[in-house]
């Protein structure tokens, strides 16, 4: 296995895909000759020329548009949205054509597009591009969304999402792009739809996704200090959500903290928190714990950013809380 | 009406085609919203009957094997001129299973994949950039084929349209983006809204030289679409065409229209789209009243038995409210 | 009292606020001379004019950033979306200025404007037409959501509403334009931020807000009838978020029953579901129960649209799972 | 240089100003970037070096008191000159409480509501529907006032841009559209992927008379903006002016700008706003080097003063978290 950063793995992805396939296209701002805002892009134009990757002016709204109507024409569509924070000037676009096209048709069209781009907050850059808009397209039936936390999901799950024939809104991370982890050397994908258990454990259910599993991790390792045993789930997908994998593991240790770095309220953060206290009512020892960012929108501040969202702190916080809760 | 005799350069079928399509259109409509008022049919509807030969002329310049056809919710007129068949239509109003879009779309969201339309779009402006989208398959593929985009007057402000035209520009989209001036948006007359009223104009910042038609006319509509069609195609342009048109009724089923004057009204029934055609064919002598009867005749027996085909069609299956969600 | 329409209610707020301060002005599609597309501004522009109640051309983006500009330099302004299905191409202007002004200009400006309009399926009107879209609202830190249930709400909750300082979405629904009930003569305001026990009850504690109310009294009466005793909450507010009276309720009834007709995968409903089970632990005798509408797109055939929203039955049959459930 | 005296309708005062606010722009930018090569400022930093006369001869051309400017993230430049203390906004740029947005902003949200700045935006295009309603305000009151609107030649295409100069046109708005030409957006030459290069056409669609200027002449950008702000506040109405400038740097302080040549970046280098306005005062006799240097003294010394408060300025407390989310 090679070690890769996560922008290598997501290349890696898109190149092979459209190796195989030359009806994929990817479109978005910088994609092409400036290889990618963060370079993810890179040396694509220069392999697969102009028709296929394909710069655009700074119109979400339009060039989503395109994309969308590309891939009910039969095209395979990646639309880069240069951060998710643009994305929503192109959210109708995807919630009332691309995630309704195909219902609304009785079944007429495929719908073979990806959105992707970085999702939540990078540093010092205060409240319009600081947001973790995970829980507004998870809320909305006809898309899938993914939102892996490893280069090996990373480039397996993007190579899913590119094959799938719904729409699939993919979440990356600025601050994930340098991170490294091993990857394959021969093909493969990473099916959508299925967690991972990073660690298994006894005392607690960890739960989270994209960038936040790092905190996750970190936290896990500092309660085994403790003799706490984590259990450590990676959703990976969020919609479809494995709830299973979190049931069962819930059902075992008892307790649970899901950590989303979105807002609180009608978060996938809180709907998880929801569907665990549902399904395992009979098992849960303590309140589910839920660990979203602050409910307020993103500081510049640095040291008021970093209070702002999840730590490993609040992590472990929350599993003694529910850990020295005794039986309700 | 003149006697004199003024030739058409088109053949008796052609001619009867265009002719039929629009009394098919009327009919249909007029059937529906009957039956809306007897509540077989729910929602919305958003009657054509006016503006028929804006979508006749224009998509009879069209090969649907390579061509597409896209507009908004006021699209029963183009789903039948693109060859969706009346039965299903009819069905998809009574929200049947054997409807078009299987009872699940409504008035607003005809589609026939089959037959290259696609849709049918409940969002003012929100297809626009689908359009294009097609027209980049199209170019991708080097098909040969075009799209045609039609869209209202109340559209032409949406930034979606402006970013489209100019995506559709530096791209070389084969595309005509059609504005179907109908002169009101709901309540609103467009010149209320908009700063110019010479909506070619919008196409000029493009780079894209805008043309104006008169929707009454089928087959003016026709030549123009020829005309710009063949060069779209040839060329991998796109193009914007104003389409000068009014629209009978009121905005959906349940809008009295008090915002205009019946004189306004009576005004543009005398340029009837339907009686201009009648009596272009009958001053070239191609057809007289005998043909017509027949035609119309022909279009009541399709429309009732379309009618008659959405009553009797099932439900559909609760199971199908889960199904193509996704693939 | 007078028995009024939702619909005369909210043109009444509309008039007398308008009448009290010529600072407000309303802007959207249809508002002026064609009375409002349902109305509910009718009389508004013979009576004020034509600077104050202004005809929009189609272009929900635009306009609504220019009601939230005039907000900011000093003006009062309620935007009318002929229907919420048509704010996600504003929800940027939304989102990104109206939400985060103040915050990320460290106080600098109040934003008093109220975005209003119908929420929510009416029928027969298919996928793109039928959304009940409070979520993605409620989800965001820097603005109020308001979803009032009776023309008394209604009428009290705009007027407070338009006095508020800060960005308010205001939630009605089309098939609600007809309901009636009392309205004061004299002037009044209901305040932002507290839920209405609109039922006391000590079996179930049953929450909702806007139009599925109907449908919780609707089955709160049914239940009485099987001597099972329903607390029937309306929130009346989703943001901020009058907990404590639900929590009292629920540590009363042990039972809790939410009613949401939005989708339900980080919905304001499992939200609630999700607090509910957390604060209220050691008093649940069952798990919590959401009731959302169906994880679809909404179908056109009455039949099915009907079976994809919630019903009292759907209600009855969740307060049944929930009493005969013995405690975890 | 010529030695031929062209003489200058300006006041000495009024010269020194405009180059005070060049230099002052400058030197605040330099600085701050090389804070944030130590790390004292982080995030994205877009300079606005370059582009100087843009501000600063519009800008000069307002009456704050009654005048409101807007403009995108690249926003420093524009507040200095609304009369922003350079500390507020060195201590901004440091995240610290006493930034003008209290540490919340940072770089792209420089807010002064007591000057009549409205910010500093991040997202592309946002900012315009928001200026017009200010103008709305303006117009609604009576109040005289005008509202500038800066954009860059990115924000030229989005939707945003377009409904909201309709918007403007039809109310008649007092608001004067800039679209500061620098001629990229971010790594992309606006060529690329514009459909036409002469973006006054932009205007024309809408009833507009766009207008282009030479932004490296100050005094040419300030002239514009006198003519047209007479005619767009006597008038209730707004314009459109396409200045041409460039930038120095990169789009932010990690670009590396390689999408453009050495050779056109020195070719504008020849060009500079303050070099151009030196030699115009030098030639008309208003000014020479002593003058000079002592503006440019002084302004070193504001940059110092600025740097000092922002560094000894305290962090913003936790609970400022909390506060400013509502009233
Ligand atoms: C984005 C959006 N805003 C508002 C509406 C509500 N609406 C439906 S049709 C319509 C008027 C459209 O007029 P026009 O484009 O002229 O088309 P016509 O009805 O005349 O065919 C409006 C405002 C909508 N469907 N979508
Ligand atoms: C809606 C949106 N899309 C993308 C971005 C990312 N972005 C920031 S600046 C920029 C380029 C803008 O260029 P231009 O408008 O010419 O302004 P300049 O940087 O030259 O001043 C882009 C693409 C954004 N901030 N907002
Ligand atoms: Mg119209
Ligand atoms: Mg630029």
């Amino acid at each position: 296995m090679a070690l890769l950063t996560f922008r290598d793995a997501l290349n890696q992805a898109l190149d092979e895909e459209m190796e195989r396939d030359p009806a994929i296209i990817i479109i978005g701002e910088e994609v092409a000759q400036y290889n990618g805002a963060y370079k993810v892009t890179k040396g694509l134009l220069d392999k697969y020329g102009p028709s296929r990757v394909i710069d655009t002016p700074i119109t979400e709204e339009g060039f989503t548009g395109v994309g969308i109507g590309a891939a009910m024409a039969g095209m395979r569509v990646i639309v880069e949205w240069m951060t998710f924070n643009f994305s929503i000037q192109a959210l109708d676009q995807v919630l009332n054509n691309a995630a309704k096209m195909r219902y609304m048709s009785g079944g007429q069209f495929t719908l073979p597009i990806v959105f992707r781009g970085p999702n939540g907050p990078a540093e010092y850059l205060s409240s319009q591009h600081s947001q973790a808009l995970q829980s507004m397209f998870a809320h909305i039936p006809g898309l899938k969304v993914v939102a892996p936390s490893t280069p090996h999901d990373a480039k397996g799950l993007l190579k899913s999402a590119i094959r799938d024939d719904n729409p699939v809104v993919f979440l990356e991370a600025e601050l994930m792009y340098n991170w490294t982890g091993e990857v394959p050397e021969q093909q493969y994908v990473v099916p959508i739809g299925t967690a991972a258990i990073r660690q298994e454990g006894t005392d607690v259910t960890i739960v989270s996704f994209s960038k936040p599993m790092k905190l996750a991790m970190e936290a896990a390792a500092e309660l085994a200090k403790e003799d706490i045993s984590a259990e450590v789930i990676d959703l990976r997908s969020l919609r479809p959500l494995d709830e299973t994998t979190v049931f069962e593991s819930v059902r075992k240790t008892n307790r649970c903290v899901i950590i989303d770095e979105a807002w609180p309220v009608a978060s996938i953060g809180t709907h998880i928190g929801c569907r665990v206290s549902q399904e395992c009512f009979d098992f849960l020892d303590a309140p589910v714990e839920v660990i979203n960012s602050q409910d307020v929108p993103m500081p510049y501040n640095h040291g008021l950013e970093l209070a702002a969202q999840p730590s490993v702190a609040a992590i472990i916080a929350a599993v003694r809380r529910c850990s020295y809760a005794t039986n309700g | 009406m003149s006697s004199k005799k003024t030739s058409l350069p088109y053949a008796k079928e052609f001619l009867e085609k265009l002719l039929y399509q629009m009394l098919l259109i009327r009919d249909f409509e007029e059937k529906a919203s009957q039956m809306y008022g007897l509540r077989k049919i729910g929602g919305f509807l958003h009657l054509y009957i006016g503006q028929e030969a804006v979508a006749v002329g224009s998509i009879a310049s069209l090969d649907l094997a390579r061509d597409y056809v896209l507009t908004a919710y006021r699209d029963h007129g183009h789903a039948l001129v693109c060859g969706t068949s009346s039965r299903s239509l009819m069905a998809e109003l009574y929200g049947k299973a054997t409807g078009c879009s299987r009872g699940k779309g409504g008035s607003m969201h005809f589609f026939d994949a089959k037959n290259h339309f696609l849709g049918g779009n409940g969002i003012v402006g929100a297809h626009i950039p689908l359009a294009a989208g097609v027209a980049l398959k199209i170019a991708y593929n080097k098909e040969g084929g075009l799209v045609l985009c039609f869209f209202g007057d109340g559209a032409i402000h949406q930034g979606s349209f402006h970013e489209t035209l100019n995506l559709a520009k530096i791209w070389r989209l084969p595309v005509i983006f059609i504005c179907e001036n109908n002169q009101y948006g709901m309540g609103t007359d467009f010149r209320r809204v908009s700063s110019v009223t010479d909506f070619t104009l919008f196409g000029n910042s493009y780079g894209i030289q805008g043309r104006q038609v008169d929707g009454m006319d089928v087959l003016a509509v026709y030549e123009e679409f020829v005309r710009t069609g063949k060069h779209c195609r040839e060329n991998l342009e796109p193009a914007f065409i104003e389409v000068k048109t009014y629209r009978y009724r009121g905005h959906s089923a349940s809008d009295p229209a008090k915002y205009r004057t019946k004189e306004e009204l009576d005004e543009y029934k005398k340029q009837d789209p339907i009686l201009i055609l009648k009596s272009k064919m009958t001053e070239a002598g191609v057809a007289g009243q005998d043909d017509f009867e027949r035609l119309e005749a022909r279009c009541r027996i399709e429309v009732d038995d379309a009618m008659e085909f959405a009553e009797k069609s099932p439900q559909p299956a609760l199971e199908t409210l889960y199904e193509d969600v996704l693939v």
